[in-house]
């Protein structure tokens, strides 16, 4: 009884299996894996019947349940039933004892005094004196908000910008403002001294690109006193 | 100390505007509205005479916990120091100069639909944009790229540690 | 009472988040880093003694003026009930994060066993988590870590506070 309340709280697969293995008050490192995976799927078509919004992962436990069912179920040769046999149910064993450490965890941290339910701070205050501009408006900094002030910039921006970054693109505009850099500071550099010690390949390659991308964009120059000369680089307008 | 005179004390400290004795009477109807003005006014003088770095204070109707006069240059030193916060407009406008360097004005101003040269001088002014040189196209527009200290501030080795919008997108996929 | 004192008590006061000594310090150069932390071992046990309405609690590597834990229902009151909690299924994201850290969304999935995209996100609006990086393996996932907030919130002076987990031999007993 208490299924159907129940259903809708569980967190995930791995807190369904917990449930139905306290429910049962069965040994965790010994569990009856045919009661508990007919049981699991009597849960699963609850929840289908009941139209709750199944996901994925629910069935992928199922299937794992199963796989484990029929490998329990093979015929064992004494003899061939020795210490290195590993338990089929070991994996999922581990993971549900991970998964519950962290269940706990999560309980005991929120029995903690919290901030804002069990403890209060001031409340806001005007000073005299102090100067609060926007403060109220203001955004603490970090990496999230940024990018998805751009994500809701380039949403409102027409399509076929080509407004996508990665992880390259990025790793080339670090190399560019390096290059812009040091070009700034020395003035000239030969491209040796650019591709210098770059390091790995990888370095030697995102350099040589960010030269090709700075020369396309009119930010410097290249240039060679005479043919087999030393190639020298410098920016396009005088800084 | 007596327990009312504890919860009034919170009361007052948690408030997020001056609290008035009649509104502590709303919150504990079991204690009388002379007793909870005796209180507070016990509070305040208890402040007083500690003459420490606060005391309650009746303004606007209600009692609020302020911090002594005399101390607001080392609090406004305090509040000073903290730079590190961005209005909505110039995260933005450092967001399109974060992702899409080395960038020129006119193109920050494009994507953000609005003229940018306010946000844009306050970055250069917090040190989290830089001149990065000029192209050299007709005009010479300067072009704007990120410094190290945008990425001290945000806690990045590089700039390829910037998430990019599709995992921010993946993020998205509600379960 | 002693100058500095006011002022370290007006400036923890002022505070908008958990005030460090180093904050201190940096504020008011002239006295010694020792007499700082001295001063605000003092003014703890000033408020501990008084048994008021507030006390100052040491949290997120920082000191906070906070209203005392058996007030808290009174406050609610005053604010209107019991705001936000995080549903379990944030509270799980959050503590494989805040035990795991720095982690990639691919190993929350898997102790979690979904997908925690939606949990995740609403962590990191929230600001109890955040973006640390990247990690150096092939496609180079992002990495999630806890917040100062994190701390304030939950009440611990640091990472190191959080209650211990459960050793795995230990949790088959109850089971």
């Amino acid at each position: 009884m208490g299924y159907e309340i129940k259903l809708d709280i569980f967190e995930g697969p791995l807190d369904l299996l917990l449930y139905l293995i306290r429910k049962n008050e069965i040994d965790i490192y010994n569990i009856p894996i045919a009661l508990i995976t007919e049981q699991y799927l009597a849960h699963l078509d609850m929840m289908r019947s009941l139209n709750l919004d199944l996901a994925g992962e629910y069935l992928v436990l199922a299937s794992t349940l199963l796989h484990i069912k029929s490998k329990m179920l093979l015929p064992v040769e004494e003899d061939e039933h020795d210490e290195d046999e590993p338990d089929p149910r070991d994996e999922l064993v581990r993971q549900l004892l991970e998964y519950q450490q962290f269940k706990e965890a999560a309980l005991k941290l929120e029995t903690r005094p919290l901030l804002n339910r069990d403890v209060f701070k001031r409340g806001f205050i005007a000073e005299t004196g102090a100067d609060y501009d926007d403060q109220e408006m203001a955004v603490e900094l970090n990496v999230f908000d940024l990018v998805e002030a751009f994500h809701k910039i380039i949403s409102t921006v027409e399509k076929g910008d080509s407004l996508e970054i990665d992880v390259e693109k990025m790793s080339l505009t670090e190399k560019m403002n390096d290059i812009m850099e040091r070009l700034t500071e020395k003035g000239d550099l030969t491209f040796a001294e650019l591709l210098g010690v770059s390091g790995s390949k990888m370095m030697l390659l995102y350099t040589f690109l960010a030269i090709l991308e700075l020369m396309r964009q009119r930010m410097i120059r290249v240039y060679q006193g005479c043919s087999f000369g030393v190639i020298r680089v410098c920016l396009a307008v005088e800084a | 100390m007596e327990e009312n005179k504890t919860i009034i004390e919170a009361l007052i400290f948690a408030s997020d505007n001056p609290l008035s004795a009649d509104r502590v009477a709303e919150i504990i109807p079991d204690v009388k509205k002379d007793e909870i003005n005796r209180l507070i006014r016990e509070l305040m003088r208890e402040y007083e005479e500690r003459r420490g770095g606060l005391y309650i204070q009746e303004v606007a109707g209600g009692f609020q916990f302020r911090s002594r006069e005399n101390l607001g240059s080392w609090i406004n030193r305090m509040k000073g120091g903290k730079s590190l916060m961005l209005s909505p407009a110039a995260m933005e406008t450092l967001a399109v100069v974060a992702y899409r360097q080395p960038v020129v004005k006119a193109e920050i101003d494009r994507v953000r639909g609005v003229d940018v040269s306010g946000s844009l001088r306050g970055l250069l002014e917090k040190k989290f944009v830089r001149i990065m040189g000029r192209k050299d196209v007709p005009g010479k527009p300067i072009i704007y790229g990120t410094t190290k200290k945008f990425l001290e501030v945000f806690n990045l080795k590089d700039l390829s540690e910037l998430p990019t919008l599709r995992e921010l997108k993946d993020l998205k996929n509600e379960t």
